[in-house]
């Protein structure tokens, strides 16, 4: 289900699928298989791609594993921060429907409930071989155009936020430890 | 005729003992007397007391000198009468006694004679000196004061049995080998604690920053005017120039000592006594230079500092706090600051120049560099007390009685007339310093050409 | 001239009255003042000399309106009128106004007496009187002023009683006064007497700028006093010092007095340009400790100082002019800087650092004028303060001095970090919560601002008007003149042309700015909407970096000798000494007057027996 | 004529900056025995970051960006690439220099505008860092100035047509290379851009077409003090020739940023007020008795 | 069991009269205590070099209706460990807090009242530690159920179709 893009987007988006930066922030116990995929054997760097330090340099959110109520909070905060066409991939059973922890009264079920996700990648923590099996998929993905989340995100924003009110109470939370 | 200027003051001291007030009014008059007298002499006029001729009798000498030393001693003595507010009950007969010896002091030909004066003087300062209940002051004044009597006496024993007789002029005329020596020193010593050298003016402090505002006026001005005009008479005239440079020595010692402590003092009176002692030591070290430039000097920047005195004594005794309420004293405190300093455009930078120009061409390059550092420091305490009294803000300030800020006005304004023509005050150094220095013209006009 | 500084004199009485009436009648009437001079300035023919009424019993003072004075007048006037203008609304915060304006047109004819002034004694009164006023100014302004302003005056006295002593060594050897006989009479006296007259009259210059010796006083000085003042301060009095140093180094001809040491420079200004050097090593290392941002300017002002002394003694025709044209661009750059610390400080009532941020966003003009004036005051390109420095590093390494080069260049990236310290604490970075409702400044603060920029972007795009009144001054003190055209300067190593820097800037920012606009547009953020590595943020007056800026240098030398606790100490020492001789000489008892009065017997007996 | 040099200059600057950048981030890979990008991958980052929608934070910050770029766009049209010179009489090294810290000031300026205090840390480490490194260069280059009597770029390079620099002044040509390390910001000498420590320093709040001009910028000043280099100390001879030294310096340089932890910001002023100014003064005071090989 | 800690024990049961004890292993032993006891062994076993209180927790027997309070106490001297137990009803749990012995315990007790909802006298910290915004009862009693919570809170996804059936396909055993 691609948009109709302009042929200015259609370059943008082939130049987005090969410069992919992907922003430093592990969230859960997949992050342990990102440093294999950057290094000498899997080598990331050959599809462009990077970690990036802040929010905002950074195209792709890597949600490793699984996300606790609090982590949510600073996801979607960070998420927010991020410019415009970026993209969300989640590791492992537990962001599709909770996985192992489907029963906690801690972590949350399902992310695509808070924020859209545009690829998953099966198994509790995928090897790097599905990680680039993962990313190959994406950049096909931004190419034709599906990778279409953050516009999901921006068009129906009042769905999602109600979402994550309904369960996290509220996103910014203000007590003893944030002055 | 001259001797009138003595006899009626002392006359009025005795009067006004009996009739116990009225003489704080009768002063004016006696002074205004006095320059009525002063005014009718004209200069060189030789007056023998008791008919004897020169070298045996008394002979008072009024030589262009010692005319314009009256004067100006008269004329303060006449500012000081004007304002009867601060001579308190007792205080008129010892201001009559003051100014009848002042009178003698400046005028005798007579050494001996000059230390009768001396001890007068001295004798009124002490009590002077108790003015505001001083005792330890006036006691330790007391104490030096007749040590240093006793030292001129023995001068004056020693140049009689040179010379054979009393008379400053006969002394002057025939000198008398190693004996020159002793009788300078003795002199040095016996002038150093009123003129307020280094080590002997221990206790001007004391004395002037008693709190009482008569005394350091009285003290502080006429007295020691007189005291530099007796050092200039005895050491260039009588005495020929011997020991100059140890006096030299000791007026720069002065200096640098009178400037040093002042820095540290944190009450004005005491500040401004310090200073005294530092101007007094530089108009000696000046007047040891020995040239016509120097002396001239050494006398102008004496008049211009005992004006600045005159206007800083009282106002510093009077208002404590600071010049919010009367802008006209502290306007007129500034105005002497500035003189006493050396800015420019003031009086007190041209007598500076006066001295620096005559050291520099006596081929003497310490006294700048000293007088230069006095400068300094001077400017940096008296500073600090302008803008403390004119800036920081001042709850309460007793105003001045009037007469007191009309004089002290006129006289601000005098300095600030003398810093663009100096003429008036210079003139009068310059008579002073030429009828110092030439001896012979001094003997002639006494001894008559024997 | 004499009339003119009559008119300056009376007009200052006249100004005090006013101001006593009504205090904005009375700064109107200042700038006035200041406008009518400005004008009668251009008016005077240059090389006529009169007489002043009579200071010393045989001895008139004479005036003379050199191209030198000339110079230097009109930068002293540029920078009074501006801060004048910048009076009206600032002074209505100050106490007892009529003072301040009075003391300041005073000051102002003063510095114009002392740069027409044709003999040195002239010259030295015009200096005394400056002096006294400035330091009554100076202790107007915080509680602190009151002991600054005595430090101030007696540093200054320092220097001016030095130079008298030089005037009346030179009196009385020559009888004469008047500059010009001197000059021709000075270089062929003996080397002792040579130095010591440069020497002191030197001091004088010295101690007014703010070279090695006696700069401690600037820091407290600038630190303190009112605002307006110290914009004063750093513009005109810094320039008599300027003006003081080239009398010592040109106008007495040091080429022709001092065997030629190094270089084509003579033994005196090779040590003057040391002097020069430690003081811009000095400024540069202590500007970078400062919280205090006027405290900051205070030691910038100490190495430019030191630039404008190496600029002048090197005595050749591209340092001179160096110099020289540091001296105005440093003027400027200096007031714009002073005069918008004091609209800050007129906001937000507080001058240190650590205590403001992100004022940009209430105060754009303000930081528009710092800007330009730090983009000057450090030399970079765009503007006049560059090309002064270009020509002293020019002429650093074309004489092969490269200690010296090596101390110019550490000062001129040394001035990058102390000039982007404000930039940073003060107007950039998080606004602080209680200076939300901070507002810009009234237009009459900022209309001389703006003015003062303009003039530096022009005189940086086409130096030639300023290059040419410093040719004319080269020629007058017969120093081989600078080649240059309206816009390109030459000089024996290399040449360069500011109007192409100009252009070739302006056609790289349109490149810049088509790129930033054929891309998408940004969405505009509120400045708290921050990467704060996830955590939720919401006291944002923490969340600036402003405290110990560059505490990672400044920790290279911490333990630096402190000249300043030097001198204080000497000031101890000199108490102390006050305090025993109190105790021992005057306040004893009577039996230690004895004891003093025959020690006094004995020591004379001694030495004359 | 002149803006068709000036547009040369310029295209070049920016194509074959780009693509040495590539060849670096190959070379570093291949020496951590990884693949490593395409060669191309800079141009695709730069245009990827160019084509975002991104965040600005006021005025100040794009003023900020826009200078930075201006600036050293300027810088880069002064400096002559072997005998391809836009300005032939005007290339002056202290105007170059200094033209070069408007650049820098721009950046300082808009990243620390952003409000972010990671910025203004990271910009307060660039401006020490420039600090020290500047005054060694500075001195080294005081020296050759004064040896050819000329501080005109292309009048230095003609002179040294018989040997070069580098070899006539071995010293001051290995300050000046460590100069140029410290100014490339390359491993070594990036403490103001570590990622680590201050989440790349002045960058922090650069998000997309900002980031896109930023790296625009960087290249253009990696071109200008590469070519500055290498006109001053390698000769500079036409331009083909001068494009291989150009290339041969990148390498070298990549080589060693690749291997070598970051410095710590108190150690590289320290470092550089030592060894490299000891050097410039030694090789200064051998040019001034004339000892030149 | 150590001989040191034998002739503790001893003291202990002089001092507080019988307890239950049971040795875990060489250096370690459990006892069983009244909760108004706790507080004198505590102290007791505090001065007698068991200075390291490594941790407090507290376990929820449901079906006793009863909270077990467990003070775990370490000694650096001999290496031995002393775990004191009590217990505390379950209905309003209330305890005296142990903070003047061992400040930590304040985070315990802090983290017992979040977790269990047992309160401490003497320790008015009793903020939320370590969830946020929690609205339900403590989550570590047996009787909250986290299953229904976390569907009641985070809705998972709704499965329509057969993956079994799916899986089964996908190997193969089926057609389809």
């Amino acid at each position: 289900m691609s948009y109709e893009r302009t042929i200015w987007e259609k370059i943008a988006d082939n130049l987005r699928s090969r410069s992919m930066w992907m922003l430093h922030y592990c969230t859960g116990c997949g992050a342990v298989e990102l440093p294999p995929s950057m290094t000498s054997r899997f080598d990331m760097e050959r599809l462009g791609m990077g970690p990036m330090a802040t929010p905002r340099q950074a195209d792709i959110f890597l949600i490793t594993g699984y996300l606790s109520v609090k982590t949510l909070r600073r996801v979607i905060y960070t998420y927010e921060q991020m410019p415009d066409p970026k993209y969300v991939v989640g590791f492992g059973s537990c962001t599709i429907n909770g996985g192992i922890y489907y029963d906690s009264y801690a972590t949350i079920n399902r992310v695509d409930y808070y924020i859209p996700v545009d690829l998953y990648i099966a198994g509790c923590m995928p090897r790097p071989e599905a990680i680039f099996e993962a990313f190959t998929e994406l950049m096909r993905m931004i190419r034709k155009g599906e990778a279409i989340g953050w516009k999901k995100y921006k068009e129906n924003y009042e769905w999602y936020k109600q979402n994550q009110l309904k369960s996290l109470g509220e996103v910014y939370v203000h007590d003893e430890f944030h002055e | 005729m001259i001797s009138l200027m003595i006899a009626i003051p002392l006359l009025f001291a005795f009067v006004s003992i009996v009739f116990k007030g009225l003489a704080k009014y009768a002063l004016p008059f006696i002074v205004l007397l006095n320059i009525l007298i002063l005014l009718i002499a004209s200069t060189p006029v030789v007056e023998n007391i008791g008919g004897w001729k020169a070298p045996f009798g008394i002979s008072l000498v009024l030589d262009d000198a010692s005319y314009y030393v009256v004067l100006v001693v008269n004329l303060i003595f006449l500012l000081l009468s004007l304002i009867p507010q601060i001579i308190d009950k007792g205080y008129d007969t010892i201001i009559l006694l003051l100014l009848t010896s002042t009178n003698g002091l400046v005028l005798t030909g007579d050494l001996f004679n000059s230390f009768v004066f001396i001890e007068i003087t001295a004798a009124a300062a002490y009590i002077l000196a108790y003015h505001r209940n001083n005792p330890y002051g006036a006691f330790k004044y007391l104490i030096i004061g007749g040590i240093s009597g006793s030292f001129y006496l023995l001068g004056t024993i020693f140049s009689y049995v040179g010379a054979g007789s009393l008379n400053m002029a006969h002394i002057s005329n025939n000198s008398f080998g190693q004996l020159t020596a002793a009788i300078a020193i003795l002199f040095i010593l016996g002038l150093g604690v009123e003129a307020k050298l280094f080590p002997l003016a221990g206790w001007v402090p004391d004395v002037y920053a008693s709190g009482s505002s008569l005394t350091p006026t009285i003290l502080g001005t006429a007295i020691t005017f007189a005291i530099m005009y007796l050092t200039g008479r005895i050491f260039i005239t009588v005495l020929h120039g011997t020991f100059l440079d140890v006096l030299y020595i000791l007026g720069l010692l002065t200096v640098i000592v009178g400037e040093v402590a002042a820095l540290r003092q944190d009450k004005l009176l005491r500040a401004l006594a310090y200073s005294s002692i530092a101007q007094a030591g530089l108009v000696v070290a000046a007047i040891s230079l020995n040239n016509i430039d120097s002396l001239t000097g050494a006398y102008f920047h004496s008049m211009n500092d005992l004006t600045a005195k005159f206007i800083l004594f009282p106002i510093a005794t009077v208002v404590i706090k600071g010049f919010e309420k009367d802008r006209l004293a502290g306007f007129a405190f500034s105005v002497a600051s500035f003189s006493l300093i050396g800015f420019p455009l003031f009086a007190g930078f041209r007598s500076k120049l006066l001295i620096i120009s005559s050291a520099f061409s006596a081929g003497n390059y310490i006294l700048p560099a000293v007088l230069f550092f006095a400068s300094i420091v001077e400017a940096a305490y008296l500073l600090k007390w302008n803008i403390k009294l004119w800036f920081e803000k001042s709850d309460t300030s007793n105003n001045i009685p009037w007469n007191l800020k009309t004089i002290v006005l006129v006289l601000s304004i005098l300095l600030l007339i003398i810093g663009i023509y100096p003429d008036l005050y210079l003139d009068a150094s310059r008579k002073i310093a030429q009828s110092i220095l030439d001896t012979q013209g001094y003997i002639n006009s006494v001894l008559g050409g024997i | 001239m004499s009339q003119l500084l009559l008119i300056l004199f009376i007009g200052s009485f006249l100004v005090y009255l006013l101001t006593r009436m009504n205090w904005i009648i009375g700064v109107l009437a200042n700038i006035g003042l200041a406008i009518y001079s400005f004008y009668r300035l251009f008016t005077f023919k240059v090389g006529t000399s009169e007489s002043i009424f009579s200071l010393i019993v045989n001895q008139n003072g004479t005036l003379v309106y050199s191209e030198l004075s000339k110079f230097f007048g009109i930068i002293s006037l540029i920078v009074a009128i501006s801060v004048y203008f910048f009076l009206i609304n600032w002074l209505e915060k100050q106490k007892n106004r009529a003072v301040f304006n009075f003391f300041l047109a005073l000051i102002t004819a003063s510095t114009l007496g002392v740069f027409f002034s044709g003999d040195l004694l002239t010259l030295y009164i015009f200096w005394e009187i400056m002096l006294l006023f400035s330091v009554l100014l100076v202790q107007m302004g915080k509680e602190d002023s009151k002991k600054a302003a005595l430090n101030y005056l007696t540093i200054s006295l320092i220097g001016s009683y030095m130079y008298l002593y030089a005037v009346f060594m030179l009196w009385n050897r020559y009888g004469t006064l008047v500059i010009k006989d001197i000059v021709q009479k000075i270089s062929v006296e003996t080397s002792i007497f040579k130095w010591a007259v440069l020497i002191l009259i030197a001091a004088a210059g010295i101690a007014k700028s703010g070279i090695f010796p006696l700069h401690t006083w600037l820091r407290t000085t600038q630190g303190s006093s009112p605002d307006a003042f110290s914009a004063i301060l750093a513009g005109q009095l810094e320039k008599l010092g300027a003006y003081m140093l080239v009398l010592t180094v040109a106008v007495f001809p040091s080429l022709k007095m001092f065997p030629v040491l190094y270089g084509g420079i003579p033994v005196f200004n090779y040590v003057l340009i040391v002097l020069g050097m430690i003081s811009i090593l000095i400024g540069t290392l202590m500007a970078i400790k400062q919280n205090d941002m006027k405290m900051l300017i205070a030691y910038s002002t100490v190495s430019n100082s030191g630039y404008i002394l190496i600029g002048l003694a090197t005595m050749d025709k591209i340092g001179f002019a160096g110099g020289l044209f540091h001296a105005f661009n440093h003027a400027i750059a200096s007031v714009m800087i002073f005069l918008s610390f004091a609209a800050v400080i007129y906001r937000t009532k507080t001058s240190k650092i650590d205590e403001m941020g992100g004022l940009i966003w209430k105060m754009p003009l303000t930081f528009i004028t710092y800007l330009v004036g730090i983009i000057s005051l450090a030399g970079i390109p765009p503007m006049s303060g560059f090309i002064s420095k270009w020509m002293i590093f020019v002429v650093l390494v074309k004489k092969g001095m490269f200690l010296t080069a090596a101390a110019a260049f550490i000062g001129s990236v040394g001035s990058f970090l102390y000039v982007f310290r404000p930039l940073a604490g003060v107007f950039l970075g998080q606004l602080k919560s209680k200076h939300k409702d901070v507002k810009e400044v009234p237009i009459f603060m900022l209309i001389p601002m703006l003015v003062l920029v303009v003039i530096t972007v022009f005189f940086g795009v086409i130096p030639g008007p300023v290059l040419n009144m410093i040719t004319a001054v080269e020629k007058e003190l017969n120093i081989q003149p600078l080649e240059h055209t309206m816009t390109v300067i030459k000089s024996s190593v290399g040449q360069w042309n500011t109007l192409t820097v100009f252009t070739m800037f302006a056609v790289g920012f349109i490149i810049a700015f088509i790129l930033y606009m054929v891309f998408p547009k940004a969405k505009r953020i509120p400045l708290t909407n921050q990467y704060t590595a996830g955590e939720f943020l919401y006291n944002y007056d923490l969340y600036h970096y402003s405290t110990r800026f560059y505490a990672f240098f400044e920790r290279l030398y911490e333990k630096h000798p402190s000249v300043e606790k030097l001198y204080e100490m000497f000031g101890k020492f000199f108490k102390d000494i006050g305090e025993f001789l109190n105790r021992w000489f005057y306040s004893a008892s009577p039996s230690a007057y004895l004891l003093w009065f025959s020690i006094v017997l004995l020591a004379i007996f001694w030495v004359r027996w | 004529m002149t803006i068709f040099k000036v547009a040369a200059v310029l295209l070049t600057g920016f194509f074959v900056g780009l693509t040495l950048e590539g060849i670096a981030r190959k070379i570093i890979a291949r020496v951590q025995r990884r693949y490593g990008p395409p060669w191309y991958q800079n141009f695709i980052d730069v245009f990827k970051a160019l084509s975002k929608h991104g965040f600005s934070h006021g005025w100040i910050f794009d003023f900020g960006v826009l200078m930075a770029l201006g600036g050293v766009i300027a810088t880069l049209s002064f400096v002559p690439l072997g005998n391809l010179v836009a300005f032939p009489g005007l290339d002056n090294v202290f105007v170059v220099l200094y033209l070069f810290a408007v650049g820098a000031l721009g950046m300082a300026m808009g990243m620390v505008g952003s409000g972010n205090p990671n910025a203004s840390i990271g910009v307060a480490r660039a401006l020490t860092q420039m600090l020290g490194y500047e005054v060694p260069y500075l001195v080294s280059l005081a020296a050759i100035i004064f040896y050819y009597k000329t501080s005109s770029i292309s009048n230095l390079m003609n002179l040294q047509a018989d040997s070069w620099n580098l070899f006539k002044m071995p010293i001051g040509a290995a300050v000046a290379f460590i100069s140029l390390m410290g100014m490339l910001g390359k491993k070594p000498f990036d403490t103001p851009i570590a990622p680590a420590e201050i989440a790349s320093g002045p960058m922090v709040e650069l998000s997309s077409k900002y980031m896109g001009l930023l790296m625009l910028m960087h290249t253009f000043s990696i071109f200008v003090e590469i070519s500055l280099f290498v006109d001053i100390f390698l000769g500079g001879g036409s331009y083909l020739v001068f494009l291989l030294k150009f290339t041969v310096v990148w390498i070298i340089a990549t080589l060693i940023s690749a291997v070598l932890p970051r410095f710590r910001i108190e150690q590289v002023v320290k470092f550089y007020w030592r060894v490299p100014l000891g050097l410039a003064f030694l090789q200064a005071f051998f040019v001034l008795i004339g000892w030149v090989f | 069991m150590m001989n040191s800690m034998n002739d503790l024990l001893e003291e202990l049961k002089k001092l507080f009269g019988n307890f239950e004890v049971q040795e875990i292993d060489e250096r370690e032993v459990k006892i069983d205590v009244e909760s108004d006891k706790v507080v004198g062994i505590l102290t007791t076993l505090k001065s007698k070099g068991y200075s390291h209180l490594s941790l407090l927790t507290c376990v929820d027997w449901i079906n006793e209706n009863k909270f077990e309070l467990i003070y775990i106490l370490y000694s650096w001297q001999n290496g031995c460990k002393f775990i004191v137990a009590t217990w505390i009803e379950r209905k309003n749990p209330k305890f005296v807090t142990v903070m003047n012995l061992w400040p930590v315990a304040r985070f315990y007790e802090r983290e017992i009242h979040e977790f269990f909802g047992v309160e401490f006298e003497g320790n008015d910290d009793m903020k939320p530690l370590i969830l946020e915004l929690w609205d339900d009862i403590p989550p570590l009693r047996k009787d909250f159920d986290p299953l229904e919570y976390s569907k009641k809170k985070f809705p998972g996804r709704q499965y329509d179709k057969d993956v079994i059936q799916e899986a089964l396909i996908f190997r193969g055993d089926k057609n389809g």
